[in-house]
């Protein structure tokens, strides 16, 4: 199973997203950085091995998976159930509330703002599933536009060619401090996003594995870490009430 | 915390660094490519009528699909058929057929430029078949068409740009990379567009040159 | 390996594949329709530069050399976040008919150029010599026989323009390879859905070269079609 | 009908004619001969308003040729003209090649058009190809549709520029029997050409070009049986 | 020297070469005449192995040419041919030109090839081309260079295909004197040709073809002054 396989290779190959400041971005020496990144390493060492950082953008990332190309993904991505049809999931490892950024000059306030609005998404995220779901509702007034990457996203946001982008909370702050013209948004009213961790389907042992690392990050306090590191704020708790995972 | 900064002195080196790889993948794919495209191209004129059918069939699919596709399709069929290339071998690979199926037409026409006078006059002197090739149809026809070739090249060159869809950091996506970090995205792509045409201009420029000069 | 290809969810999208294929077909049209016209103006201006030249034929050769030198999916990003750094916002199609169009613009010059050119020049004087104005030379001799000429160039431009709108994905335009990239981002069963679509990228290449030698049969028997 | 004093003709720092003067009378046909280069194609040109001149003038029937007021639309179609090669319209049946120019040039109706090409063709023995496209013509079939061509505007003169040297030998003779045709009819020529034997037998004149330069004019039987001038002489011994 | 018997050769059902029977003996110059189509080319062509035939034979000096066994490479060094058009190579020098041949099919080396293909040269007047590209030659002095080439390879025979007809007027001369000067040498020499000049002069026999068929053959008074067949009759008047 991938378990051997990468003790045997002796690297891990780790797919994250790299266009998703603070979780994933270049630093100013062009490298990869970021928590997924840090996650990577984290796993790597655990392993003993060395890690092999996948730079993918958001639709690619599961297709690493299903292709064998890359052994796990660790690229915020949700745990849908149309996904879990192709890949395996882990336990959550995060869980970010979806939230808008808008222009200055967009006048959006309320999520209901943002009907008649532009508003964008990276092609393959939740946010984009959920937000469709207003498709037959809001007809003419729902106005969507998909973007390779998140980046795009705060690009096309930012030059005023859509009013509005969603994205997670954590994105959002950064971003808005970054640019004059980028403010925060409403949050969005989806359920809480778990992002996990995605590896082969069939591949139990490894998920397994997964999911104890994940555990064990959390209990020796490195998740905590982390977060403070690069999010600032206090790290979110990953159960859900009432219900055994 | 700040996770974007402007552009910096050292992000030439990167572009730099990404340039060089843009010209490594397209350079190894137009030097197998056109190898394999020459033998391509001369099978076409000896072949026979099914023979050149289906080589010339097999070789049009490559031309007619996006080559955007071809990338997609080949970089997922690979680990499915059981082994996995990376971006940079996949990304190889599928120019390599490209350039193999747009080689194989420009030699074609070629070879066949030379024109029969020329070859029974060559004959005529007593030269065998693969003399006549190897002095007179190659030399001719394979000068005839260089400023082809030339454009061929060229545009492997440019459509390698795609391969970025794979994540290998060429130059193009090595320019998205730092628009990402620095959200300047009129300046980057000022540098990397200077890059691709100060490739390409004057090659294209010798090429149509040499081509007047040789079509007097 | 053990995968297993899922091709009912690509069936079951087939019809809005080929309704995607329409957005494609549009936008290779309406570029190649822009192609032509700005290309023949700017081959009349590259032409026309003997000896001095204008700041007119300078943006004509800027235009060309730009254009056939560069990447197109340089241009398209060009046209995407390029100019909006400048507040000009072009939607995805936009994006990509600026693009295509300005790619074909350069390309379509140089081969009407060539065709022009290769129009001998007794075919002009003769038509003068008849008394034709210049106006009438160009519209009755020179034109039908440069459209002939370039016959075959222009539809490869076409065939280009279509295979090239693919592009169209990475900018955010739902045209085939966009849409097929939006339903395959549910499943992540991106294999099956682009090898679905690049059988119909085949058969519409097919139908282009179709149309085109047969169109090309009509308007050309005079010289024994194309 | 036409004449031409001291005229210049440069094309950029070359001079390809340096000041001609000659007279051609109507009824009258002369033929120019001379090497490559000589200016001989150039002559017609200007003669045609085809190409602007530097210095002289040509007047045609007292039309000033390179009169800015002229209108030369109007004085071409007095002027028919044949050239070496290329010539007819690749795109058109020879019918259409003929009826062309009447219809959009004079105003002619499309059938008075097609009548009168159709008359034309016959004249020059194309009765039987009138739909026929110049790629399914002989060489000197090609050569007679331009003749037709250019008699359909009804000129009163007739250019012909080397209207035989691009034809293989044995189609020479047909296009040389439709111009010494025209030459009986009395129609006013000018004719650069290679063929020493039908400048002879059928010229009133013969003049002789050599770099730009008229060096030579008279009856064909003066200037092929005594020419004066050292070139004259050195040319026609090299074509036999 | 040469020994056609019967000769017969079809480009699939198009019947070309109908029967032809002919000796040419060492020394003689043989002029053929006829038609465009008439088979004249296709008959040197099959002389040379170029073309296959369907049926009779031909003899080179006792080498039956299309017996499966004869080696033809080496056939082919006897018997030197010169082409319409275009024949020299673009991407040699005029040197590299005639010595390429005697370098790779003879073996000569380098410094031989040079020396004899630069006497060769010497010897049709273009001692001062030697390392000039053909584009930088004019027609005739590339055709002369053509006949250069196959006189390297010391042939007994020269085979020409309108050597000349390619030619502007002018250029015409210098290479039928080049013809003119192998047949005083004493060259066997096998001449399709439009020059009825040249072939009237040099020529010890000349052939008429129609159609595929040799309709005549006689010393050149005879064929030019008294031609027996109605074809040649018709032909020669056209030719004038
Ligand atoms: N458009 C042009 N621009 C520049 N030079 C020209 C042009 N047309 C002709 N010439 C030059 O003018 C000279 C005379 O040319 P012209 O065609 O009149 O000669 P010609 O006597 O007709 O020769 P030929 O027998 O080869 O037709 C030549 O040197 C030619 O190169
Ligand atoms: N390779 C070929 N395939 C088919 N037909 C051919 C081929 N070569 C020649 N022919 C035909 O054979 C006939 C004789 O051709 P050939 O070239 O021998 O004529 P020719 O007498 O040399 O005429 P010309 O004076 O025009 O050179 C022509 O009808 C020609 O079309
Ligand atoms: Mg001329
Ligand atoms: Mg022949």
């Amino acid at each position: 199973d991938t378990l051997d396989e990468v003790v045997d290779r002796g690297t891990l190959r780790c797919a994250v997203v790299l266009d998703f400041p603070p979780i994933g971005y270049w630093n100013d020496n062009n490298e990869p950085a970021g928590f997924d990144v840090e996650y990577c390493k984290d796993l790597a060492n655990s392993l003993g091995v060395e890690v092999d950082l996948i730079p993918a953008t958001w639709s690619e990332r599961l297709p690493l998976i299903v292709t064998g190309r890359a052994d796990v993904v660790i690229g915020s991505t949700s745990d849908s159930l149309e996904r879990a049809q192709t890949v395996g999931f882990s336990i959550p490892y995060a869980v970010f509330v979806s939230q808008a950024i808008v222009n200055t000059d967009s006048g959006i306030e309320t999520f209901e703002d943002m009907r008649g609005k532009k508003v964008a998404a990276g092609v393959g995220t939740v946010q984009e599933q959920w937000y469709e779901e207003y498709a037959d509702d809001w007809g003419d007034d729902y106005r969507y536009q998909g973007y390779q990457s998140e980046n795009e996203v705060f690009l096309a946001v930012e030059q005023g060619k859509v009013d509005a982008g969603m994205t997670g909370n954590i994105v959002a702050g950064p971003i808005a401090q970054r640019f004059d013209n980028i403010e925060l948004g409403p949050v969005l009213p989806f359920t809480a996003d778990y992002v996990s961790m995605a590896g082969p389907r069939k591949d139990v042992s490894w998920l397994n594995y997964l999911n104890l690392f994940i555990q064990q990050q959390v209990r020796t306090g490195r998740y905590e870490e982390l977060w403070a590191q690069f999010v600032g704020s206090d790290a979110p708790d990953l159960t859900v009430g009432g219900v055994y995972y | 915390m700040d996770y974007f900064s402007g552009l910096q002195l050292k992000d030439l080196g990167f572009l730099a660094e990404a340039a060089g790889r843009t010209l490594l993948i397209s350079g190894v794919s137009i030097g197998i490519g056109s190898l394999v495209g020459l033998i391509f191209g001369w099978l076409l004129t000896v072949l026979g009528r099914t023979g050149r059918f289906l080589l010339n069939a097999v070789l049009d699919v490559f031309r007619s699909i996006p080559l955007l596709i071809q990338l997609v399709l080949f970089y997922n069929l690979f680990p499915i058929i059981g082994f996995s290339l990376g971006p940079f071998a996949a990304g190889t690979l599928v120019l390599t057929v490209y350039t193999v199926a747009l080689v194989s037409n420009v030699t074609r026409s070629g070879l066949e430029s030379v024109s029969p006078d020329l070859r029974r006059a060559a004959r005529s002197l007593g030269l065998s078949y693969w003399q006549d090739m190897r002095h007179i149809v190659w030399p001719v026809g394979l000068r005839a068409v260089f400023p082809a070739w030339v454009g061929v090249a060229l545009s492997v060159v440019k459509d390698s740009a795609l391969v970025s869809v794979l994540g290998y950091v060429e130059l193009l996506r090595a320019s998205q990379t730092l628009i990402t970090r620095t959200q300047e995205p009129l300046i980057i792509l000022a540098i990397a567009g200077a890059f691709y045409f100060a490739l390409s201009f004057p090659m294209a420029r010798a090429a149509s040159l040499y081509e007047k000069r040789w079509a007097q | 390996m053990d995968y297993n290809f899922h091709w009912q969810p690509v069936i079951g999208r087939l019809p809005d594949l080929l309704l995607a294929s329409l957005d494609t077909l549009q936008v290779a049209a309406l570029s190649i329709v822009l192609g032509i016209v700005i290309g023949l103006l700017l081959a009349i201006l590259r032409m026309n530069a003997r000896g001095r030249w204008t700041p007119l034929q300078w943006f004509a050769v800027a235009w060309i050399e730009i254009a056939r030198n560069t990447p197109v999916l340089f241009q398209l990003f060009f046209f995407g976040f390029g100019l909006g750094a400048w507040g000009w916002h072009l939607s995805p199609f936009m994006i990509v008919l600026a693009g295509l169009s300005f790619n074909c613009a350069g390309y379509l010059a140089e081969n009407f150029r060539g065709g022009f050119q290769s129009i001998p020049d007794t075919q002009y004087r003769a038509a003068r010599s008849v008394g034709m104005s210049a106006g009438q030379t160009y519209y009755h001799i020179i034109i039908p026989q440069v459209l002939r000429k370039v016959w075959h160039p222009l539809t490869n431009q076409i065939v280009w323009a279509v295979l090239m709108s693919s592009l169209g994905m990475l900018v955010g335009y739902q045209e085939l390879t966009g849409s097929a990239q939006y339903f395959a981002s549910r499943t992540y069963r991106i294999f099956e859905y682009f090898a679905v679509v690049a059988l119909i990228y085949y058969a519409l290449v097919k139908l282009i070269l179709m149309a085109s030698r047969m169109l090309g049969w009509r308007l050309f028997r005079s010289e024994g079609g194309v | 009908m036409i004449d031409i004093t001291n005229l210049h003709k440069r094309f950029g720092p070359l001079h390809v004619l340096k000041g001609i003067n000659l007279t051609v009378d109507k009824g009258e046909v002369l033929s120019v001969i001379g090497s490559s280069g000589s200016g001989k194609s150039t002559l017609l040109y200007c003669i045609n308003g085809l190409e602007s001149i530097q210095d002289g003038s040509i007047r045609v029937d007292d039309t000033e040729v390179h009169h800015p007021k002229t209108d030369l639309n109007r004085l071409r179609q007095k002027l028919g003209m044949v050239f070496q090669q290329w010539n007819s319209f690749p795109h058109l049946t020879a019918l259409e090649n003929v009826a062309l120019a009447p219809r959009i040039v004079k105003g002619q109706s499309k059938s008075e058009a097609s009548e009168r090409a159709s008359e034309q063709l016959n004249h020059v023995g194309l009765g039987d190809k009138l739909d026929s496209y110049p790629h399914a013509l002989s060489g000197g079939q090609q050569q007679r549709l331009a003749i037709a061509r250019a008699l359909a505007m009804e000129p009163s003169l007739m250019l012909f520029d080397e209207a035989t040297s691009a034809l293989d030998p044995e189609l020479v003779g047909e296009v040389l029997d439709t111009m010494r045709m025209l030459a009986r009819e009395g129609m006013t020529m000018i004719c650069v050409t290679h063929e020493m034997g039908f400048a002879r037998d059928v010229s009133d004149r013969v003049a002789y070009f050599h770099q730009g330069i008229m060096e030579e004019i008279g009856p064909p039987e003066q200037l092929f049986n005594t020419p004066q001038s050292e070139h004259t002489r050195a040319f026609l011994s090299k074509v036999r």
